[in-house]
Parts: structure tokens; C-alpha cells; sequence
């Protein structure tokens, strides 16, 4: 094999190949490019050079057990999950499901990231157990980003690259759209979230927070009485 | 932790619900009353993720709307869940004591009578408010945590691929041909630098250099000077062979001859060593 | 996807080349055949049925970057040795260096090609580690190209043409051109001959015979004294 994948558009797809499917991480754009930097011919490759091979690359694997995908944090192979069925037989251990309690911590900092403990523990009307957050960021979902300027300093949490590549996403706006639950969410509860927040502005949002509660105050007066 | 996700609201589908025993019997669906038989309390209230998610339940339970809340009621079925986990899980009633509190105050405060005057600027101040907004953000974000776990996960629902790198093939110097330049002259500084303490062990060399090119050259013709170096010679070789020239020339077995500057050197047998 | 994998060869393929990709460890035929072993068809795979799978996974992946492997722990995909180069760059580690020792041999193999060992050695001024020279052989970069005539018959080592288009060049010419050796001399001595250096510096050909008389006279300082 004398590959010259800086000139041969086929010899650049096989060495792509081989790193993606050797790479332990996702491979940014930049990684890869960085692999042909040094070439002899001391020509670089391209990004549109680059992304071309990418697609044609994801475009040959259509159909089979993997697929190249592109996640937060770059180009992945990973299995297709029909296959799961086969491979699940192959592992010793099943692998974990979160529990409410992490699932619902988790929500909380992925929607309304950055956030403090003291946050979700508002929300959530309970105290969070430090081992939920030990798990998340174990897993490398979530990390501290920061602290919050207010006596205690707590740490606000956000969500990590990982976390979207690990569910298959690239961006945060990828996340599933919140349940609107009557349109009760206003526009600044959610000011954490900007694309979640023009989603809503458009939206054609016919009871305001206000009128809800006149609502409410109005029947409660027919309960109490 | 708990996975019990039985007292999910209508909407969503409910995943198979944990088995709950009460005395060795499968309880499959929560009492449609207020009774909990004492031994699936704990169970009971694993199952809620806190007061929020056991109103959020009491409500949607009982086909309530979260707006239109009956306060007095609830109120009373809340306390009745709230003495039930005292009795057990004291720890645990700390945090259903404190949403009791707020609903014990929010149904007072209901009560008191309103001046007309300040009811139409404090229209937003009801004190059910904060309750229906906190239960409505704990409602999303309990969906949204169902969302998430819906999505296919990596090492759950997908494997990622990364194929062995065999170790042995390891990465081998690079090399920019100048850096063979920088080494070459590398030598040759070095060689100089070596000047004053090497020790010259080629005299034999120079001696024996000197007759092959005596033998060389054929007594009364020219030989151009340049001829003497072979192509192949080594440094080594090419000091010795020009000392050697050198040296027949300081003893006149040799002549050197240039008819301008930069013309072709010329050698030739002295005409006494011919004789 | 609907798969068959018991029933259909190429479902089968499908399943294996997954599973195989996305193991950690080789998988052994036993491995391969749990995981059918519970399909819907109730059949198991039979160990030629697999076998073939394999061997046709296996030609169908010749020529590209990753190759099926049958190891001692049974199968797994590999990255072929060829690759290595443009991988390796993809970690952030610093490429080795060869010493000043390997450097300079090689050097002195480039432009004073054919040398023997004991050439090398005389103008180092060093004895030559063998290793030097097996690393450089093993490289593909020297070779021996022939037998000086001389008692002992000591290998000619000259440059491969490997070596030329690794360090991206087309002929021995295009080897940086050693100008500086002008430099080299002490200016004292250059001061009376201001042309000759002025030829050696506009020269491109590194191994004129002034530059081969003034390498001698520079060398020659330490032989004499």
C-alpha cells in the first residue's frame, strides 16, 4: 500500500476510515485534518475536501451493522441499534438504566443549564443525593462550569459534549422539545434556554401566565366556599 | 433509588410497574382510596420523588385540573400520606412536612378575606401561584428526564466502534531533509573543533597514499589533479591523498602546475624521480 | 432493517462485522455462535456456516485501512500497519526524533554515497553502533549496494529510493545543497581567495571539487596536528 491520500480522493477516504473506526473518541474535523498536516507533499487537505470524503464514507456504510455518525463532539462509527438484539448477548453485564431521581437531575441541568444544586433541589422539591451528581459526572454527562457569584460559591453544572454524543446528538437544540403542559410556560422561566425561548415566542401562546391564575383564583373561590 | 415510574401521568405510556408485595401479595395497582396498607408505605412513597411528584400524582389522579386546585381536600389527603411517612421514614417526612406547610398556608390564606380594592393589583399574588408554577416546571422537567432516557444511549442502545491499534506498529521518526544538511555540517565543525586534541595515527596512511600515486602516474605525462581523488574516496581518504600530494611535493618527487587561477591543475613526476 | 441472521448469509455478515467492530477483546467462534443462539428461528448457527461468514468478511475487507484478524483470542479488526503513519498523528504526542548518531550516519550515507561502515566511522571520529545502521536498513531508507574491493570486502551503503520519497524529494540533487560549508571556513583564511568562496556559496552541486578540496582542508587541521 503507497496511499497518497492528500492527492487520491479514495486513498483519503481509506485512512479516514481506518482512524474513525480505530479512534476511541469522536474525531473532530480538525483531528482529522491534523493526521495529513505533515504529509510529504506538505499539502493539507481541504475542509470541503474533508467533509465530501465524510459523506461519501457515511453514504458506503448505509445499510450495514455501523454507521458514521456525527455527534457533538465529531465523526463516530457506531453500531446501528438493530443490532443491539445480538450484541447485547455478547455482553457479561447489562448495561445501566438511570433511575428517576438521576433522569430528572439530569433534565433539569440539561434544559436549564448552568445550574446550581440548590436549583434543582428547588425544582425537583427535594434534596438531591450527591450520589446522583457523583453518577453524572462519572459518566461524563455533566461538569462543574463554573460557580455562582453568591455566598457558598455552589458550582453550577452543565452539560458535556459528551453527553449529546453519547445520545446521538450534535447540539443542545437537538435535546427533545419540553412539554408545553397547556402552554404554561412563559417565555422568561425559560430564559436559560434561548432556542427553547424563540420556540416559544412564536408560538401562538393564547393563555397568558396571568389569565391562568385568574382562572384558578376564580375557581378556588367556588371550592373554598 | 427508585425506578418505579407506575404513577406516571395518563399521557405517557407507563412502563411495566414494579412489583409492590403486601404480605406476599402482588400489588399491582396503587389503592384507588386514601388507605396504603402500612407494609407498601415505604415502597408507596419510594415511589414518588417527592412531595412535588406525589401532588403532581394527588392531581392528575383524580382527573383535577393543576389550575383549579381543591385545596381543602387535598390538604387533608396530603396530611394523611404526610402522618403515614412519619410513622416510617422520618427522614424522608421532613420534606412532605414542608409542602404540607405551604398547602396548610395557602388554603389559610384563601380564606382571609380580600379588600376589593387590592384584589385587582394583586391579581398575580394568588397564593396558589408559586404552588401551580412549581408544579408545572417539576411536571416538564419529570418528562423531560423521560424523553431523555428515551433516547438511544451509547453502550445501551448503540455500541461505539473502536478497532485495535496494533502497538507494535509504532510511530517512526520523521525527517525534513534539512535537518540531514544541519547534520552533515554537524561533522564538520565538529572535526574542527576536534583540532587540538586528536591524535594524528595516519602517518603510515599518508606514506602509503604517497606511493600509490607515485605508481600512478606514468613517468613524464600530466595527470589533472582532480584525477588523484577517486569519486568514491571518503574525507579520510581525500585529507590523506592531498597530504600525500602535499608531501611529494615538499620532498620534489612531484610537480604542480596551473597555467591561470581557477585553470585545472596539473601533476606530473619530477623529472629526478624518473631517473 | 429486518433481519435474519440465522437464515440469511448476509444478515448474518452484517450482525458479525458489528459485533466484531465493536468488540473490546477478540471474539472466539463460541462467542460468535452465542449470540444467534436464541434468535427467533430457534436454529444456531452452525461453526462452517460461521466460519465462511468470517472468511468472506475477511477478503471483503482487503486492501482497505482495517483488516479481520484471526489472532490467538479469536477474531478482531485491526488497523493495518500502513496506517500507522497518519494515526499516530492523530495523538497530540510529539514524533520521536532519531539521535544526532542516526542522524549523522544517515547524512553521511545521503551525500557521500556508496560508504562502507568504516567510512562512516572515519569521519565521525566514532566506532558506528550496528544498530545504527539495521535501524536505518529496517527503515527502507540505506541499503547495501554492493562490496568495496578492498580486504574485508565491507558492504557499500547508498540511499534507497524509499527514502527520497519519504523525505519528499525526487533525486539525490534535491538534497538540501551544502552552500555553508563556505561558512565553515575561518574568515582569515577565505579573505585571501574571495572568488573560490564566492563559487562555493553560488554552487548547487555539493560536491564540487572545490568543495571537495576545502572539506579536505577543513577535515585535514585535525589529521596533521
Amino acid at each position: 500500500m503507497n496511499l497518497q491520500p492528500s492527492d487520491n480522493p479514495d486513498d483519503l477516504k481509506v485512512v479516514l476510515e481506518a482512524a474513525l473506526l480505530a479512534a476511541v473518541e469522536p474525531l473532530t474535523l480538525a483531528d482529522l485534518k491534523r493526521m495529513f498536516e505533515q504529509d510529504a507533499s506538505d499539502q493539507s487537505v481541504a475542509n470541503d475536501v474533508l467533509r465530501s470524503a465524510l459523506d461519501e464514507l457515511r453514504a458506503q456504510w448505509h445499510g450495514r451493522g455501523v454507521e458514521l455518525m456525527q455527534v457533538a463532539d465529531g465523526w463516530r462509527f457506531q453500531t446501528r441499534a438493530e443490532m443491539q438484539p445480538w450484541l447485547s448477548r455478547l455482553k457479561n453485564e447489562k448495561p445501566p438504566r438511570y433511575s428517576r431521581a438521576v433522569l430528572e437531575t439530569l433534565a433539569i441541568i440539561a434544559y436549564r443549564q448552568p445550574v446550581t444544586r440548590g436549583d434543582i433541589e428547588d425544582i425537583r422539591g427535594v434534596s438531591v443525593n450527591p450520589n446522583i451528581i457523583k453518577t453524572l459526572e462519572e459518566r461524563g454527562w455533566i461538569e462543574a462550569i463554573g460557580h455562582r457569584d453568591v455566598p457558598g460559591r455552589p458550582a453550577l453544572f452543565g452539560t458535556t459534549g459528551h453527553f449529546l454524543s453519547d445520545l446521538g446528538l450534535r447540539t443542545l437544540s437537538e435535546l427533545p422539545p419540553l412539554e408545553e403542559l397547556g402552554n404554561l410556560v412563559t417565555p422568561d422561566e425559560t430564559a436559560l434556554i434561548p432556542e427553547l425561548r424563540e420556540e416559544l415566542a412564536d408560538n401562538d401562546v393564547p393563555q397568558t401566565f396571568g389569565a391562568v391564575i385568574e382562572t384558578a383564583r376564580v375557581a378556588s373561590v367556588s371550592e373554598i366556599s | 433509588m427508585n425506578e418505579a415510574e407506575l404513577l406516571d401521568p395518563p399521557p405517557l405510556e407507563t412502563p411495566p410497574a414494579p412489583v409492590i408485595k403486601v404480605r406476599g401479595e402482588p400489588l399491582t395497582e396503587l389503592p384507588q382510596d386514601l388507605y396504603i396498607p402500612p407494609d407498601a408505605l415505604e415502597v408507596f412513597l419510594d415511589a414518588f420523588e417527592g412531595p412535588l411528584d406525589l401532588l403532581l400524582y394527588l392531581i392528575r389522579r383524580q382527573n383535577l385540573d393543576v389550575l383549579d386546585i381543591p385545596m381543602a381536600a387535598l390538604t387533608k389527603q396530603y396530611m394523611a400520606y404526610v402522618e403515614a411517612a412519619r410513622a416510617t421514614r422520618l427522614e424522608l417526612a421532613a420534606e412532605y412536612l414542608l409542602m404540607a406547610a405551604m398547602l396548610i398556608d395557602i388554603k389559610s390564606r384563601m380564606l382571609l378575606p380580600r379588600r376589593e380594592q387590592a384584589e385587582e393589583a394583586s391579581e398575580g399574588e394568588d397564593p396558589r401561584a408559586e404552588l401551580v408554577r412549581r408544579l408545572l416546571e417539576y411536571e416538564q422537567m419529570k418528562l423531560a428526564g423521560q424523553h431523555l432516557d428515551a433516547l438511544p444511549q451509547a453502550g445501551r442502545d448503540f455500541d461505539t466502534v473502536s478497532v485495535f491499534l496494533p502497538a507494535a506498529a509504532k510511530r517512526l521518526p520523521s525527517l525534513h531533509p534539512e535537518e540531514l544538511a544541519a547534520a552533515w555540517l554537524a561533522i564538520l565543525s565538529r572535526a574542527k573543533n576536534r583540532t587540538h586534541h586528536r591524535i594524528g595515527r595516519q602517518e603510515l596512511s599518508i606514506r602509503e597514499h604517497m606511493s600509490r600515486i607515485l605508481k600512478r602516474l606514468v613517468p613524464g605525462e600530466f595527470m589533472e589533479f582532480k584525477d588523484l581523488f577517486p569519486e568514491s574516496s571518503t574525507v579520510h581518504e581525500l585529507v590523506v591523498t592531498f597530504l600525500a600530494v602535499l608531501e611529494l611535493t615538499k620532498e620534489t618527487l612531484l610537480d604542480v602546475t596551473q597555467a591561470e587561477p581557477f585553470a585545472p591543475i596539473y601533476v606530473k613526476l619530477h623529472e629526478s624521480a624518473t631517473e
